[in-house]
């Protein structure tokens, strides 16, 4: 495991461990246009595998405007301790209707092909059981970009680092406001790709407001790991958030505001119906541009 | 063998278990939590508080009773109780649970959240967290909730709040997953006082020396009174922690054996039991890598076992450890067993053992007769860590033995 | 006042109460009793084997634990609990079972009988004759073995027989009826193991003396630690059994006062209680002379008491003693002031306490709230016989304060 | 109160404590006919007050032939720690239709006047809280013989031995198989009037046979204290055993045989049926007679 509590992060096997990675030159990308990338969460296999599938491409191109940048594809889990009511929803249901880790290749290959980059969210357990170097070469060869962790933090990431580097995926570890300075210089080294800021102390979820703990925890990032593209998301759930979150934030990440329009069409009885969910990917697409 | 009194590392590994599988944003109080951990463990008033709490509360130093009538279907085994049902809330939970609430106060933490299954943590939280003055919230798995209504209601009478989660399988593990949602969200004002040696680093190690009173005292009082170290210590296991509380004194007396119980439900075989170190595989799971039951792809699988208590799909760390290391042994025992042992102690001794506690039981008895075989020369001292008292199971073992409460007789009816 | 310690006389009389009003087809059996019970307790192996079993099986001593939420709410008063709870089966009652048990044992009786209310008794003794392989019969009203199903299981768990009686208002002062009629027919091989320090001599004498041990405990851990004798002990009275255990020691301390608190159920203008003393009147009942719920003809009436075990309509022969002697005072408590006392030591200090001794509890906060009126400059030491846990309560103290066991909140629903 | 520890009972003041009383002398009376005295109980108050005393009357005279010579009046009484189910049905019955101490006068004087002795059965708080030379007076006034107590023994009879003298009331307490000789012999010298002998060791009820113990009983009393007239009851059931235990007692005692004939009509809805009643004490008043 990695030592996290020196300020000097250990340095992973001939890794480069700050380097943008290909998600972080989607961010770059976007940043040359003057403006925050946009991310997109949604679970596969919610409603089904390959509704989920349609979505990820609606998310990516809702009509005619623009997309997402990224697709975080969500790997649904048992035991989702960072994940507020509307993921486990989707999550749980797509379990429940027998979504296997497998999907989530399936997935990356979908984004991929819609023009996006696709990462993947995931809980540790199902890479841990998958087996962290099959998943991290079965993910790349799908054409994934990397991985978000949320309940792996660079202290047990050995494993992990060794397997990204061997098959070239980023690393999206997590910051939040109570990190210490020490840890997020050792996360951000840590990271490949961007750092994913937590803004709010607390489970995923839209919110009325967003955190006014975000400016700050991405100013202290841009202060201790200046180099460091930096990703919020945890609250984000319409375009003038978007834009706000834009404003100080490399890419702005957006989750349960996306499930929710698909929640609402299953309980309307038209699963399939994606028409909310491009609304909403229209408004925030449109929020990070207004800036 | 490695060195077990090392362990854990400073990340909290036992081997390659445990660990620290959690979000980032509860690093900063874990981290708090290790140190403050040891300082308090270092502070003479700390210790001399807990001490004081221990005794003149729960009530402790528990006995160690010697059951002669339950031996005698035991082979040549002598068997002895270390007796934690008598501590004050009726189970060893109490003794970690003291020990957290105190260190939430120092940490200046005036509010407790905790998981609960059939309740007994929960009930042990909201006392303590009355005791100190704590604000204090229980969550509790809505089929938990369901069942267990009478253990919500003495949560609330002792002024906790209580949250059904409904979120995956409703039960124990989800309570716990609902637990860290909410302390990610509180962890400024908030302990998570988590009721057993899981979860992740330092809340297993310090889980144990909460609990090494059990082993502290019991070491002692049989030295005292046989003259002899015990051929085997033996607890169920559920999370682990009273297991873990009997072994601690005795993992560095290499001729004692540790035997640890799991659930087995309805038997290995059929997948409903709660087994996760005889049954399960090594995975990661509230923060912790340990034994698991899990599917193919690593989803937590549900637990079954007639006792709430042991009816969890993970194992705290350092058993992991100590089963895979070989030091310690660990065995199921299926709910009918435990049932049986349940009501062979009652009949025979008069102590009727929380569910959890029967498992143990039923362990020591099926290790008895097989020694009577193996060994007959040997007249074993094997003592038991009684966990519980069965009170609460009064009604699970009626369903089980199919009683209903109706007489044997009525006399003076006209 | 007479000389306490020389009571009672050797007919069992205190003054004027107590006494043998039996069959005389009982007459041998108490005789017997009375005799064999003053050579157990002149035989050290007998009181060794019954301190091993205190200590070793029930967790004697019980500590003393200082209530200083609770005190605060009760004038300048210090509040200590002599912590009855914490015994094996959960209330003083073991103590007086064990006793006697042992005693049936050295009689050479097989075979136990006892009557029970709540099932408290009941329990206790259907453990001890698990214990020490001792038949037994339980006698219980059948309107509480209706409801109190679950006792009536877990008696039948410990392998004792459970009689419904129908006969009178179906109660406990019934079920004594039954059991001293069992007695007539059976008392050869048979011993009525009563539950109180009522009945015909020798019990009342006989069960205080078995209960001693919770003053003579008690009185040097107050002293130990406060270095003083208490400004008084007090305790709840149903039979009165507790509460003599609690005075005992302290009977020859003429500074220490003695408090009874009685059962007033609705209160006593209401006619709807359970104060013999105070609301009760001379008469005879269940072998004794003392003070009786009775109507005009000196037929018994129904008590009524939200407690169970203080549901009883008379009291031992000494505490009639005490009461009318002026050594010790007694004073009724409604069931909402012992209900609000539940509450109040529940949610200030995580004691659930029985009911019974919710009693005691409301009596000592009312004293230390009179004490500080009349006498503001004392702070007085006020030790209460906490007899019991709450946990065989917990229904009746949700259907009183309005409760069902709803959880205050669910989340992770869909 | 009486000390019955020691062999030679206490002298109750100004008492001839052997004597034969009012209730003796009817004994006698029988014994002069070759025959035991039969003595039945009846609860006053079952079915009714006015009933239970028309029950009494049939019970002195059950048609042509003879009745009891006496009748043990039974007062109800809430804790009937000596009574089997029947009586303590007959009993409970009574209270709830407003049976009073009182009624038992009334009872006294129609038994007087039916021309058998009248005897009282009660526990001892109904005479305790009637005031017991209150009681006493107002029995004997009625025309009472006296009392049978059974939960008073002589221990705690001090106050009843002043009262029975004071009023000439005879005293009749119970002895049981396992009295031992000391206080067979200080119960027999306290009665006055005759002993009762518990023949079983167990409350009253009718049994199929009766108790191989009451012959030795009776034997032992015949030895201890010669001069004492005896009366056996507690499972006495019909003529037959009445003559069986008529053989070897003084006075054979009915409870329960009785009351059940009553009990029957009750649940035949008839309760002032007394047909019943009077063909069980013909048949124990042939059986007295058999010998
Ligand atoms: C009496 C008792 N024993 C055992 C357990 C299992 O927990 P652990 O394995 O942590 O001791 C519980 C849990 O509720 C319990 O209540
Ligand atoms: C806990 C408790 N306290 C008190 C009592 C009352 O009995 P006593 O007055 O004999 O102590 C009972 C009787 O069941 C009891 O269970």
């Amino acid at each position: 495991m990695t030592d996290m509590r020196a300020a000097e992060p250990v340095k992973a096997p001939g890794a480069q461990l700050a380097g943008a990675g290909i998600s972080g030159r989607r961010i770059l990308a976007a940043k040359a246009e003057g403006r925050a990338a946009l991310v997109g969460y949604l679970p596969v296999g919610y409603p089904d595998v390959d509704t989920s599938l349609d979505a990820m491409r609606a998310l990516c191109r809702p009509g005619d405007g623009p997309g997402v940048d990224m697709v975080e594809i969500g790997l649904p889990y048992s035991d989702p301790i960072l994940d507020g009511p509307v993921i486990q929803r989707a999550g749980t249901t797509a379990l429940k209707r027998g979504v296997r880790t497998r999907d989530v290749l399936r997935a990356v290959e979908a984004v991929a092909e819609a023009g996006a980059t696709p990462l993947c969210m995931t809980y540790w357990n199902l890479v841990d059981r998958y087996g962290v170097d099959a998943f991290a070469r079965d993910f790349a060869q799908a054409g994934g970009a990397g991985l978000i962790t949320p309940d792996l933090t660079p202290d047990e990431a050995e494993e992990w680092m060794v397997a990204s580097e061997e098959h070239g995926l980023d690393r999206i570890f997590l910051v939040s406001p109570s990190s210490t300075e020490e840890r997020i210089i050792a996360t951000a080294r840590a990271c490949r790709g961007w750092v994913y800021a937590t803004a709010v102390m607390g489970v995923t979820g839209a919110r009325q407001r967003t955190s006014s703990q975000a400016p700050q925890l991405v100013a202290r990032l841009r202060e201790l790991a200046p180099d460091t593209l930096v990703g919020v998301g945890l609250g984000v759930s319409n375009g003038a958030q978007a834009a706000e979150v834009g404003s100080f934030a490399d890419a702005v990440i957006v989750g349960s505001a996306l499930i929710k329009p698909m929640l609402a069409a299953e309980d309307a009885g038209t699963p399939a119906d994606l028409s909310g969910l491009r609304a909403v990917v229209a408004d925030l697409a449109a929020g990070v541009r207004s800036a | 063998m490695n060195e077990p009194t090392t362990l854990p590392d400073k990340g909290g590994h036992y081997g390659i278990f445990g660990g620290q599988y959690v979000p980032e944003a509860l690093n900063a109080a874990l981290t708090q939590l290790d140190r403050e951990f040891d300082l308090a463990m270092a502070d003479p008033a700390f210790v001399a508080e807990l001490n004081r709490l221990r005794v003149e509360y729960s009530g402790r130093p528990t006995p160690i009773t010697e059951l002669p009538r339950l031996s005698a279907l035991a082979g040549n085994a002598r068997i002895v109780v270390k007796r934690e049902d008598l501590n004050h809330t009726g189970s060893h939970k109490i003794n970690n649970v003291l020990g957290q609430a105190l260190l939430s106060k120092r940490m200046g933490k005036s509010r407790v959240i905790a998981e609960t299954g059939a309740g007994q943590h929960g009930v042990a939280t909201a006392t303590a967290a009355a005791l100190l003055g704590l604000e204090c919230r229980v969550y509790m798995g809505k089929v938990d909730t369901d069942r267990q209504a009478l253990n919500v209601a003495r949560m609330q009478l002792l002024g906790a709040e209580v949250i059904a989660v409904e979120s995956g399988s409703a039960t124990l593990k989800d309570s716990m997953n609902e637990a860290m949602r909410d302390w990610v969200a509180s962890v400024d004002d908030t302990h998570y006082l988590i009721g057993t040696v899981a979860g992740p680093h330092p809340f297993p190690r310090m889980v144990k020396e909460f609990q090494r009173v059990i082993s502290t005292e019991a070491r002692a009082q049989l030295l005292e009174r046989y003259g002899e170290l015990p051929y085997a210590v033996a607890a169920c296991v559920g999370g682990g922690s009273n297991a873990m509380g009997m072994f601690a004194d005795f993992i560095d007396d290499p001729e004692v054996k540790l035997y640890g119980f799991e659930a087995e439900g309805d038997g290995i075989p059929t997948g409903r039991h709660a087994a996760s170190i005889t049954g399960g595989s090594i995975g990661v799971l509230h923060g912790m890598r340990t034994y698991v039951l899990q599917d193919e792809d690593g989803q937590t699988v549900e637990s079954h076992s007639i006792s709430a208590g042991l009816d969890y799909p993970g194992v705290g760390p350092e058993h992991a450890w100590l089963a895979a290391s070989g030091r310690g042994t660990y065995e199921p025992v299926t709910d009918a067993e435990a049932m049986e042992a349940f009501k062979l102690i009652t009949q025979t001794e008069g102590i009727m053992p929380a569910i959890e506690s029967a498992h143990g039981i039923a362990g020591a008895i099926r290790l008895g007769r097989r020694l009577a075989e193996e060994q007959p020369d040997l007249s074993p001292l094997i003592c038991v860590c009684l966990s519980g008292r069965g009170d609460k199971d009064v009604a699970s073992a009626l369903k089980w033995f199919d009683l209903d409460g109706t007489p044997d007789e009525t006399v003076g009816g006209f």
